[in-house]
């Protein structure tokens, strides 16, 4: 398959660029953040993204989706990451939207694909993305389950309508054997969720589960595969993401180099920098091309964890070269609060742990590649 | 006396004048005392543990006894330092008058200036900022405008600095300014001290993507300064801006010895069989590790070697640019370590995102105090004397 | 005839032309078939397989019949190749007459210089060498100084190349040359053919670090050049050599896909429990492969782009550039997976050393063709449209 | 202790320095080279080491030598590698050295002091140092040993007189019990030196043992702890070599900048290329401090190997970078064999290898912090 855009995709890739850079410019995350905004987004945004298709993205036509497939998403994501968008996209559209298609559960893609009742998924129990590491355990009680137990790092964890927490059936911590997959509705008994405030002023929560009634989603004991393929699956467009704020960090910071002056002269004239822009762009189209390549596979339907591990290990590695460069490259105004290039470096890590940072990845493409 | 003596006498001395609360380690600088006409003691034995040793001049010991040092030769000094080192004491008081403007003065001030202002800064009374630093100037210091008119009995001050650590916090200010608009940048500057309560001055802190605002923006607005408070010769304040800087550099190389990473990854993450369980993990700490105990090495030797009476001269900048690239690297294995903890921005669990905003901090340890490009410009032309362009 | 017939007849004309010792891989390039006056061929497989590809122009597909190529429209020529590939058929001719020479000639070149050049690069009868670098110029190519002076009917050639490849077993060379001696440097050069047999031509073959000698210096004294012989205008030399530059450096970024440095260790090293029991070199090897992989799926994103009518311009230096760095990088790691077996320099066992030698060879990757430097500036001043000094 | 020269070490330098510049400059290790000389050094330069006290530099006046110490030793080894003198100074003077002192045998210093007769050790068996990994097994016969098997990358092993060979006595591979120290003398039954030409053109060979005479040094079964300590001292001094080969790379790569012209200025103004030259600059700075620190600790007679693999890891790591940006700085010219500067990247390697590469420094220095 080519790795290039065809027509349709470089049209909705025009179309997302233009939607985030108008709609939700980096002064939107500001604007939350300083106003202490409870609901995290901007509700209005949601509705307009569903509007143009970018909500139900990953969905079919038949369940009111656009059906752009991952490729189609990593473009929204791109956009979003070039704005630093705020919006439950990542949580609903993809991951939620991903665990969904992989369990089988075709009844809740239809909410899913309006957009106006949020999922998320639940995984992490712990400061680190670890799936067969899973403790906490549903019981049964009467005819269905409770969970009790605390989840961490959520994103859009206190906004959702619906969680789709993973949560052990059978087996012991550490087995893959013996996961399942449960919804729990906002609101439920002995639920509290705890919006915790991170650097990078997004949604994110804790969730705290005390014999709080659940829906069992899928088949019992089975679901670690489906859970693993949706988070290899949101890797690649967290990949994405993170190439859009590298992308976005090298555009700023090609542009401050062309307008600073000092000891009299443009700074972008020096060669030790020019060299180091130089580098960053060569590191940035590499990860372009691995993002490409994975979300093309994730397309094609078949195995994308070597894919997924590959595009997401890249994008790490260049969103933090990127951020670094664009911080030391701008100076002391890089380091205010007040100019925007800061926000970048605050959304670039957290993203990039989500679902396994960089050694996670190096590790599982090691493992996938036999060694 | 002998050195024994004497190390039995300092001995004594703070076994009986160094309160028991002032033999505990800090958590951080913040927890200093910086003194000044406004600061607010954060106990009785602090303000109690300044004053005896303002009195004897053990704040700053090498200091002549003259201006209220302590009068202590080189080896005399290292047995102070030693015996407070043995029970933990803290330093008594810390201060940009103690790292920067004193040391400057002893060498370029007036007999009058430094009996005017290093008895002040030995005991803690006045606490001085640094404004050097202008809008639009950054790396290329010496392109600063703020200007210092001569007006016969006084100097008119007008214009603006940035990044002036601790400004809205400090009593007197000492302050690069253009005395001769027409001479070249660098031979038109003058070293001018004043008071920050005079009319016409004012702040305004930078909050800083950390969430913290160490610095301020500082405002002249026709600002009078008797003519004896300029430093040196008129004009030639490069110089020791240049003297100052070099000493700075040294300052914030030197970052220490922190905590090893290693001991907070076992903590966090336990080991099996000895070992940290992420061997990735493992193997980039034992990398990062060898360089910053490399660097520890590094700043002892360049320690004794000046001991040894070599000039440390442009190696500053070496031990600044390693110093402050290391810091920053060790601040992005921590996030590593903490995981998603690390990224915590409010609540008492993470105090307050005091990872993931200490890590911010350090990206600025590169830029602050000349950056980086500008140490390797240095090195590169001082050092290895590559041709300029 | 469709794209399907033309399949099933390039298959048929293989089956029956391409000899079966012709369909096993090559160890390295030297086993190729270079063609040439001298050349020695390896086989009579080998013989064969160029004349009946270079009679049908299949050594160049996409060339114009009319000069000896094979007229095969790109897709066609896809399809060629993809069932060469299906066969493991080597290609039956390599040189830099294919790779450089014909696509500047059929650019640039005279229908006559065309029908007397082409045809023999086709068929390998002709093998050239390529005259740029010369001493003391280095990446400064264009301050070359060998001059052709005009003599009425003939350039008189005097002056002296080095680093010209194979130049010991070449047939003719292309060569910039100083025509206009007074001109501004870019603008004084030529692009000019001559026979190596020519009086006056010398080789001497350079010795390398690797211990291998593929390049030569070259030196002509009082050279004899007929006028025809002069390609494209007078004094727009640069325009051509920098034309065949960019294809160059596309042909050295593009390093293929190497047997994985994983595979190598694995079965050099052994693992346990499916992994490679040496946890840093593991993770070492991962960090490569990782950077490795995701050039590959580059080199086949910017194929796919011109394939979609996209100009690589200057993104061929970003492949040069990251290419040959990741191929020193791979030949570092293959030293750490060999062990103190890689560092044998002579001795059956180790192929005479070939482990070390070609890990040497890899330094030159990064100089030849343009240096990491000079493409580093090309990225910046033509991609990031970064300002010049 | 400082970590400085005191006026006698300071002394020392200054005519090891002079002393290798003058009498075994670079031309002399390619002219071995290129006569394929057999024995592989100059028998008069060892002469002249022998009567400057380097050869004896570690042993006690006592018995003949300087009594320098490490620093001492890591001073000639810095200024050897500066003009990468071909010597069995490292085997001998160094290894051999500290393992008979760390056996506890007095008897052979003498012989050793003089360097009449020379020592070598034999370890590796395989490609990579691995000391507990040892197999060779020594039979008892009569009332001595004998040997069977083969030892690999052993420094000048084709020359030595008397090789020290590790073999086990006792247990199976893996297990630091049970090892013991040999003497087998050249031209011993059924020894076979087979001289290794490598990258280096410095003396290595294979040994093959077939039934071979061997004299037990030292006591029986526990020499693991003297062998490793050996091996330690030896990589603080194999750092200092390393050292004087990053060094003498910076000095002759800005050496070059200083004089090469192109695009008609000094290449040397050239930003980029002084600011990679700075980095290296620092970076070899570090490795001094962190060499001297090990030598010092070597001196001081208490546990050495974190020290050890502190410099040797460092080493090993400036070396490299020295080697590789001093071959693209100086471009074209440094591939050339005709031009020195590439006899010093083939040197780096094999010597960085020998007991143990970064990789096997890290690992080590990892586990003696306790992680």
């Amino acid at each position: 398959m080519s790795l290039t855009l065809n027509e349709e995709l470089q049209l909705l890739k025009e179309s997302a660029d233009g939607f985030f850079a108008e709609k939700s410019p980096v002064s939107d995350l500001r604007d939350l953040r300083d106003r202490e905004d409870e609901v995290g987004y901007r509700a209005d945004l949601w509705q307009d993204m569903a509007e143009m298709g970018f909500v139900g993205i990953l969905l079919p036509e038949e369940a009111g989706g656009a059906d752009f497939g991952y490729v189609g998403a990593g473009l929204v994501a791109e956009a979003m990451g070039r704005q630093l968008t705020a919006s439950p996209f990542l949580a609903h559209s993809v991951v939620a939207a991903s665990l969904l298609k992989a369990l089988g559960d075709e009844d809740r893609l239809g909410a899913l694909a309006a957009g106006d009742e949020l999922y998320t998924v639940a995984i992490d129990e712990g400061p680190r993305f670890d799936l067969a590491g899973t403790k906490m355990t549903a019981t049964q009680a009467g005819g269905g389950y409770t969970l009790s137990g605390l989840k961490t790092f959520v994103p859009d964890g206190h906004v959702a309508d619906h969680i789709l927490v993973v949560a052990r059936t059978s087996g012991t911590a550490g087995e893959t054997d013996g996961l399942s997959v449960f919804q729990v509705d906002k609101g439920a008994k002995g639920l509290i969720a705890d919006r915790t405030i991170m650097a990078d002023s997004r949604n994110w929560a804790k969730l705290s589960f005390n014999a709080t009634p659940a829906t069992l989603v899928g088949t019992l004991d089975g679901a670690y595969s489906a859970v693993e393929r949706a988070t290899d699956l949101a890797n690649t467009v967290i990949a994405a993401e993170l190439l859009g704020i590298a992308e976005e960090c090298l555009t700023r910071t090609t542009d401050y180099l062309k307008e600073r002056q000092q000891f009299g002269v443009t700074i972008g004239t020096f060669q030790a920098l020019q060299h180091r822009a130089s580098h960053l762009f060569c590191e940035i189209a590499l990860t372009r091309s691995a993002v490409l390549k994975a979300l093309q596979t994730a397309d094609e339907g078949g195995p994308v964890g070597w894919f997924a591990a590959l595009a997401k290990a890249r994008a790490i590695k260049s969103a933090e070269l990127a951020t670094n460069e664009a911080i030391q490259m701008h100076g002391g105004i890089g380091m205010t609060d007040e100019y925007d290039i800061g926000f970048y470096i605050k959304r670039a890590r957290p993203l990039a742990h989500l679902y396994g940072d960089y050694n996670v990845q190096a590790d599982r493409f090691a493992a996938l590649s036999g060694y | 006396m002998s050195l024994d003596e004497f190390r039995a006498e300092v001995r004594d001395w703070l076994e009986v004048n160094c309160p028991a609360s002032m033999r505990t380690p800090m958590a951080s600088f913040d927890e200093a005392c910086w003194g000044g006409r406004h600061f607010e003691f954060a106990s009785d034995d602090q303000r109690l543990w300044l004053e005896r040793a303002g009195e004897k001049g053990y704040t700053v010991p090498t200091w002549p006894k003259e201006y209220g040092g302590g009068g202590l030769s080189k080896d005399e000094a290292k047995i102070l330092a030693e015996e407070m080192k043995r029970i933990n004491a803290r330093p008594p008081l810390v201060s940009f008058g103690i790292w920067m403007l004193g040391p400057a003065l002893l060498k370029f001030g007036s007999h009058e200036q430094k009996l005017e202002h290093i008895p002040k800064i030995a005991r803690g009374d006045i606490r001085w900022c640094q404004g050097y630093s202008e809008p639009g100037a950054g790396s290329d210091l010496a392109s600063l405008r703020t200007k210092a008119e001569d007006k016969g009995d006084h100097w008119l001050v007008n214009g603006q600095k940035v990044w002036t650590s601790y400004a809205d916090k400090s009593d007197w200010i000492f302050c690069l300014v253009r005395t001769e608009p027409d001479a070249p940048k660098h031979e038109g500057i003058s070293f001018l001290l004043f008071d920050m309560e005079s009319a016409g001055v004012s702040t305004k802190p930078i909050k800083l993507i950390s969430g913290y605002s160490p610095f301020c923006e500082t405002f002249f607005d026709d600002v009078t300064v008797p003519k004896g408070q300029l430093v040196g010769e008129r004009g030639k304040g490069w110089t020791i801006a240049k003297y100052l800087l070099t000493h700075e550099r040294k300052m914030i190389g030197d970052i220490g010895a922190p905590t090893p990473l290693s001991q907070l990854a076992r903590e966090k993450l336990g080991t099996e069989g000895g070992q940290l369980e992420d061997a990735m993990l493992r193997s980039e700490i034992a990398r990062h590790e060898i360089d910053a105990a490399a660097f520890m090495f590094t700043v002892q030797r360049a320690t004794d070697e000046a001991k040894a009476g070599a000039s440390l001269g442009a190696f500053s900048s070496a031990l600044k640019y390693v110093g402050t690239e290391l810091n920053k690297d060790r601040h992005e294995k921590l996030l590593k370590i903490h995981g998603s903890e690390a990224f915590e921005w409010e609540g008492q669990f993470s105090r307050d995102g005091a990872v993931a905003k200490d890590w911010l901090r350090t990206k600025a340890n590169s830029i602050e105090g000349g950056t980086s490009e500008v140490q390797l410009n240095i090195i590169s032309k001082r050092i290895l004397e590559l041709p300029d362009r």
